[in-house]
């Protein structure tokens, strides 16, 4: 049964979706996409454990040899994500029921699950695939799906950011596809393992660059990685508040391990980083990203689009540690990919938990929500702390490696700007925290009261593994640093 | 003095001006004692200036007497009405820089 | 002449890709911009047919008689790729007719003015 | 003997107190530091504990002399400021006082760097509350500028400690020293902490934006923290007698114009801390012993005058010395336990000043630094002037307000006599305190030179403010601000940001029409980009990000072939 346990965790969700679709208008279909992802979060964490005892699966498609056939390869890097948006992918399906009720209508919501489903398959296959191709079918199914889950929301405006992120998305995935044709014509294969043993004797040519930088600018629009990232706070901001949960803690996540397991397992380190020196690139981008976002972050008036900047912010430490290429530069960025997605997931439950009482996520709907729903702005707070990168917290642990890593390779400005960023931090969580906590709420409003507790809780494990990652940081810190390893040391 | 308004309250120990005089007498007896304490007291000394007839008792004097003109000149330069900081700090964009009418007294200013 | 026939074709490629960035670049109207982006795409298709080609193969069907096929891998999975670039385009449609439907315009500057007039 | 952190106890506390409501939250919370002085006293020097996380060998637990010192002191100020909030407090200041009281705890038993850090952040984050329970606007944003310091303080201390450890290879926090730069980061950490000169302003503004119980729990920590980690990493660095000089001297020109009776204190507070710093400078057993009993007793005796000035507060509703006076006839135990504060800050014989602040003097005379030896005179004649007499005057005596308010509370005069009783206690009886110096001790305070070389500067100082104040030379008390450097980041730099973002904004607009106007150059399109409402004031258009992905794509091409 193992031994099926890659394939099966893509046909959940992949099956999942058909049926939801079958169930109709009933609440069915939300129990039917509850259960795949529970089901699917299941078979990923049996899927890490299994690797992390004895090692990379490899598992061939319907029986066919790589390079023949399409083959699944699951290390510890990939294993770590696929946890990742598993986790997220259960936690956001347990809040979702009454704020999807809330916020799409009866006859679609059925259609929401089924899209939720897809996405989720779309990331998960594209975190357990072995094959460039692979990757561009799945990178489209998770796009297309979140197309289609952002334009749901409730306002007219998520038509039009729904639109640009689908223009957007196209070009970043034809980018993608390019690069990995350009690819197969040097090398005549698409498997990622075979590619990577295959490259280093045509490196020099100009198609591979050409395709690298293909690559580099796809995956970056993919990714929201600053200047590319315009697309991302009016789609995060419009979608329906449960979609910007999942999508924010997961995708942009998804597409920078597409970006870790390009650079570090097809071109390779050397190519990268010695022959082309991308850490440049990356870097400076990363840094500018990281201080602008978060700067941008402050002047939101929207939570929703303040969380938003500020995940823009995050992407720029995760890209800033993998520039480094040293083996603690990469278990920061690994680290803080899982870590970010746990508490921005968290904050974006807490936002849809405001939303699904207040109606709105605009600063001003969050005051005296300090009073009125102290125990999820209690879980905001807490996330926020995380997001500061506050001690006990997850975002510490993440920032220690970066810092860490950006010493050992003499980047003093970027010790610098991290630190500042922090500073940024704690501004644009406090915005939130002032309204919540020491503005009275305007006296003519309806009461309100705390949110419900199927919300409540996957926000509160979520919040709770942000702490409990950030004081026992042997589990976490392990599987990123066994990647790092195992992706310096140029395996697959 | 308020308590000439209140003739029915009870009068405390200082509200009678020859209580007063009584301490400030008291204050200069103990001071010229004290100074001339320096005749019959033999001080052990560790620096050169300390030897100097009644040092400590003319260094505190006039140390404070410089100290508080010195604030008084200083005091023309930094005062600033009371409100000063108040008025200062609207439209900071941590605080409620635009988009949010309703905030207008919220605070979470940035440096 | 088949050499020059290989870089006449990338040539196209090279035209169609600029071709449907600039309309995606410059147009306002959304549906021309996703026409731009369709043409942007197919030409990622050319790219893929073209480097599927070998010189004087023919189509790669089971048979003793030939011996020079062209690589059908490219082309397969190209198939894939306008399925899924279909997908897009009708996605993208469909999105637009809404758009329609709710600003009664299609022009991006013109929702950009709705929306400005609408948040201040 | 036992190995119990008492931060753990605190900690728990807190959470307990935070379940609990009415006069079981105070009981239990006045019992939370008796609880923990019950195990904490019989904790005993040696006792380490070591963790492994995070790849290095931590040690959260250690304990030594100097560390049991500032242990039995923060058991001590927690314990009074908690009796003090019986009446006044709530369960916001209740619990994170317990918490930052912990924080100070978990601060001076730390062995490494890491869990000083932690306890860095910890004693911003949980104090904040303390200003914010005022619940004024002034106090709110006072807070959010106190939490944003002091949480810098901790970001540079993060990154000297790292720096520090790539430097030695140790994250052990003993001797540190000025030397790498790591070390120079820490010290500008704790510097911030300790309220340097130009660093200082977070405490003058904050602490008398706090609440009653918040100040007097503010004043007790923080700073003294700051001071243990100055005297354990930084002893015997000569640049510390120069800032310590500094600290001594220049608050005592504000304390003597500013009209806010506690933030009159928190200048004097500075000045206390400058001793102290020059102790730490000097390093030698004499010295470290003065500067942390003199950590001690300030903390004793600053609680006692915030405590009157936090009744006062309470009863009157502000502390601004121009509109007070005449109070020693309404609140007249208050009064006398201000005094007694008062008398212990100005170190008079008997009281605890005297035998803490003579050390630090006896040692910069011992060492023949003549200069600052000189300033530290000059400042004990003026914390006299300004905390000796001028809080007790314009408070209690002075002309009257007409103020006829009730006696504080019986349990803030339990707090404040317990605190006096301490003050004068130390002060005769120096002994006790000396036995439980870090250092070896032999020194003598009661000589006679001693005791007459202080009374006659005390004498003189108070016959220079009557002579002033009978002749009007005294400036008199204005309800006014005085600038500090903190106008630097309230007014010049709101303004200068205001500015750069106003540029900023033109340089964007600029920039993205550059980029447009090269493409549309290119292909005579586009013009309607350029338009006059153009598209670049709002946010980005679909084509304006397609033109970044081409922008993104040449430069990556550039790249790789120039690589």
């Amino acid at each position: 049964m193992i031994a099926e346990h890659p394939v099966i965790q893509i046909l959940i969700p992949l099956l999942g979706a058909p049926l939801c679709v079958l169930t109709g208008r009933g609440v069915l279909a939300y129990w039917l996409a509850l259960a795949c992802s529970l089901a699917s979060l299941f078979v990923a964490t049996r899927l890490l454990a299994t690797v992390m005892a004895t090692g990379p699966i490899v598992y061939e498609l319907g029986g066919w040899a790589a390079p023949w056939g399409i083959e699944y390869r699951i290390g510890p890097l990939n294993s770590f994500v696929l946890l990742l948006v598993a986790l997220l992918g259960a936690m956001v399906m347990l809040a979702a029921k009454k704020s999807v009720e809330s916020e799409i209508p009866g006859d679609r919501r059925h259609f929401f699950y089924a899209a939720m489903l897809l996405c989720q398959t779309g990331l998960l296959g594209i975190t357990i695939t072995g094959d460039a191709f692979n990757v561009f079918v799945f990178l489209e199914i998770a796009a297309l799906s979140s197309y289609v889950l952002i334009a749901m929301g409730h306002q007219r405006r998520a038509l039009y950011a729904s639109y640009q992120y689908l223009i957007m998305g196209t070009i970043g995935s034809t980018f993608i596809l390019i690069s990995i044709g350009l690819l197969y014509q040097m090398t005549g294969t698409l498997n990622m393992a075979d590619l990577a043993a295959r490259l280093p004797a045509v490196g020099d040519t100009r198609t591979v660059l050409v395709s690298f930088a293909f690559f580099m600018v796809g995956v970056s629009l993919k990714m929201a990685l600053f200047p590319l990232h315009m697309w991302l706070p009016n789609a995060y901001t419009y979608a329906p508040s449960i979609v910007s949960a999942f999508l924010a803690s997961t995708a942009t996540k998804v597409a920078v391990y597409v970006m870790i397991r390009f650079l570090f397992s097809i071109y390779g380190p050397a190519f990268a980083f010695d022959r082309i020196g991308v850490s440049q690139i990356l870097g400076s981008l990363a840094l500018v990203g990281i201080v602008i976002m978060s700067a941008a972050a402050i002047f939101q008036n929207n939570v929703k689009r303040l969380l938003a900047y500020s995940s823009v912010a995050q992407i720029g430490y995760i890209v800033l540690g993998i520039s480094f290429a040293s083996e603690n530069g990469l278990t920061g960025g690994i680290v803080h990919l899982f870590n970010h997605g746990l508490m921005k997931g968290a904050l974006f439950l807490v936002v849809a938990a405001v939303v699904y009482r207040v109606g709105s996520s605009d600063l001003n709907a969050f005051r005296g929500l300090g009073r009125a729903m102290p125990v999820t702005m209690f879980l905001f707070v807490l996330g926020g702390l995380g997001m500061i990168g506050v001690p006990l917290t997850v975002g510490f642990i993440s920032k220690w490696y970066l810092i860490l890593a950006a010493i050992e390779t003499g980047h003093w400005l970027a010790v610098a700007l991290v630190l500042l960023s922090s500073l940024l931090a704690v501004i644009y969580v406090w915005r939130v925290v002032e309204f919540a906590y020491f503005q009275p709420r305007d006296r003519d409003s309806d009461p309100v009261g705390e949110a419900p507790l199927s919300m409540l809780v996957p926000t509160a494990i979520l919040v709770l593994a942000t702490i409990v990652f950030g004081i026992n940081t042997e589990w976490t810190v392990g599987v990123a640093r066994a990647a790092a390893v195992f992706l310096l040391g140029g395996h697959a | 003095m308020m308590s000439e308004n209140r003739p029915n309250e009870k009068q405390y120990w200082f509200d009678q001006p020859k209580n007063v005089k009584l301490i400030l007498r008291g204050l200069y007896v103990t001071c010229a004692g004290l100074f001339l304490a320096d005749f019959f007291y033999h001080r052990h000394v560790d620096e050169p200036m300390e030897k100097i007839f009644g040092f400590y008792g003319i260094y505190g004097f006039v140390s404070c007497v410089i100290l508080v003109l010195a604030a008084k000149e200083m005091r023309k330069l930094l005062i600033r009405k009371d409100d000063y900081y108040d008025s200062a700090e609207d439209g900071m964009p941590g605080g409620n820089a635009g988009g949010n009418p309703g905030g207008s007294k919220s605070g979470g200013d940035a440096p | 002449m088949s050499e020059q026939f290989g870089l006449f074709n990338y040539w196209v490629v090279i035209t169609l890709m600029m071709t449907g960035f600039y309309i995606v670049i410059a147009r306002q109207n959304l549906v021309k911009k996703l026409i731009g982006l369709n043409i942007f795409q197919t030409s990622v298709f050319l790219l893929f047919i073209t480097m599927g080609k070998v010189r004087g193969g023919t189509a790669p069907i089971l048979d003793k008689t030939i011996e020079i096929y062209s690589n059908p891998l490219p082309h397969v999975l190209i198939l894939t790729a306008i399925v899924v670039g279909l997908a897009t385009t009708a996605l993208g449609l469909a999105i637009v007719v809404r758009i329609d439907h709710v600003y009664e315009t299609i022009e991006e500057e013109e929702i950009h003015d709705i929306e400005r007039g609408i948040k201040r | 003997m036992s190995n119990l952190h008492p931060a753990l106890v605190f900690f728990a506390g807190a959470l307990l107190v935070a379940m609990l409501r009415g006069r079981a939250q105070a009981l239990v919370a006045l019992l939370v530091p008796i609880v923990s002085a019950w195990s904490a006293f019989q904790l005993t020097a040696g006792t380490e504990i070591t963790l492994s996380i995070f790849d290095y060998e931590l040690m959260p637990f250690r304990v030594d002399r100097l560390s049991l010192l500032f242990n039995y002191l923060f058991h001590i100020a927690a314990f009074l400021a908690l009796l003090f909030a019986w009446e006044a407090g709530d369960r916001l200041q209740r619990v994170s006082g317990l918490l930052y009281a912990g924080s100070a705890l978990l601060a001076v038993f730390a062995g490494d760097l890491i869990t000083l850090f932690v306890a860095w952040e910890l004693l911003a984050v949980t104090s904040v509350f303390l200003i914010w329970a005022r619940g004024t606007e002034r106090a709110n944003r006072s807070g959010m500028r106190y939490l944003i310091v002091q949480i810098l303080s901790g970001v540079i201390l993060l990154a000297g400690a790292i720096l520090h450890l790539r430097e030695t290879g140790s994250l052990a926090f003993n001797e540190i020293g000025i030397a790498t730069l790591g070390g120079k980061l820490i010290l500008l950490a704790l510097g911030i902490k300790a309220a340097f000169p130009f660093l200082h302003s977070w405490l003058v503004d904050a602490y008398p934006e706090a609440t009653p119980v918040g100040t007097v729990f503010l004043s007790s920590f923080t700073t003294k923290v700051a001071v243990y980690a100055l005297a354990r990493g930084f002893a015997g660095e000569p640049i510390l007698v120069i800032v310590g000089g500094a600290m001594a001297a220049f608050p005592i020109f504000f304390a003597v114009i500013e009209n806010d009776l506690r933030r009159v204190l928190g200048y004097s507070m500075i000045n206390q801390i400058g001793f102290m710093v020059v102790g730490v400078g000097i390093g030698t057993d004499l010295a470290l012993n003065g500067a942390v009993a003199h950590a001690f007793n300030d903390v004793l005796f600053k609680g006692v005058l915030m405590m009157s000035m936090g009744a006062v507060l309470y009863r009157v509703g502000h502390v601004n010395g121009s509109d007070l006076g005449g109070l020693y006839k309404s609140m007249p135990f208050t009064t006398v336990f201000c005094c007694v504060g008062a008398a212990s800050i100005s170190a008079f014989p008997l009281f605890s000043g005297f035998v803490s602040k003579s050390m630090v003097v006896a040692a910069v005379l011992h060492e023949h630094h003549i200069v600052v030896w000189m300033i530290l005179l000059f400042a004990s004649a003026g914390v006299f002037h300004h905390a000796g007499i001028k809080i007790p005057f314009f408070a209690f005596f002075s002309h009257d307000s007409g103020l006829r308010v009730k006696e504080a509370p019986k349990s803030m005069l339990f707090a404040m006599g317990i605190g006096a009783v301490l003050c004068i206690g130390i002060g005769c009886f120096p002994q006790f305190l000396y036995a439980r110096l870090p250092w070896p001790v032999d020194y003598v305070p009661y000589t006679g030179t001693h005791v007459l070389t202080q009374m006659q500067i005390l004498f003189f100082s108070a016959l220079a403010f009557t002579w002033l104040k009978l002749t009007h030379l005294y400036p008199p008390e204005l309800r006014a601000v005085h600038l500090d450097i903190d106008w630097l980041y309230r007014r010049a730099l709101p303004a200068t940001a205001r500015g750069v973002a106003m540029v900023a904004e033109r340089v964007r607009l600029f920039g993205a029409g550059l980029a447009l106007s090269f493409v549309s150059g290119l292909q005579q399109a586009g013009r309607h980009h350029l338009g006059p409402d153009g598209i670049f004031g709002r946010t980005w258009a679909t084509g304006s990000i397609a033109v970044w992905v081409a922008i993104l794509l040449v430069i990556y091409l550039i790249f790789e072939y120039g690589a």
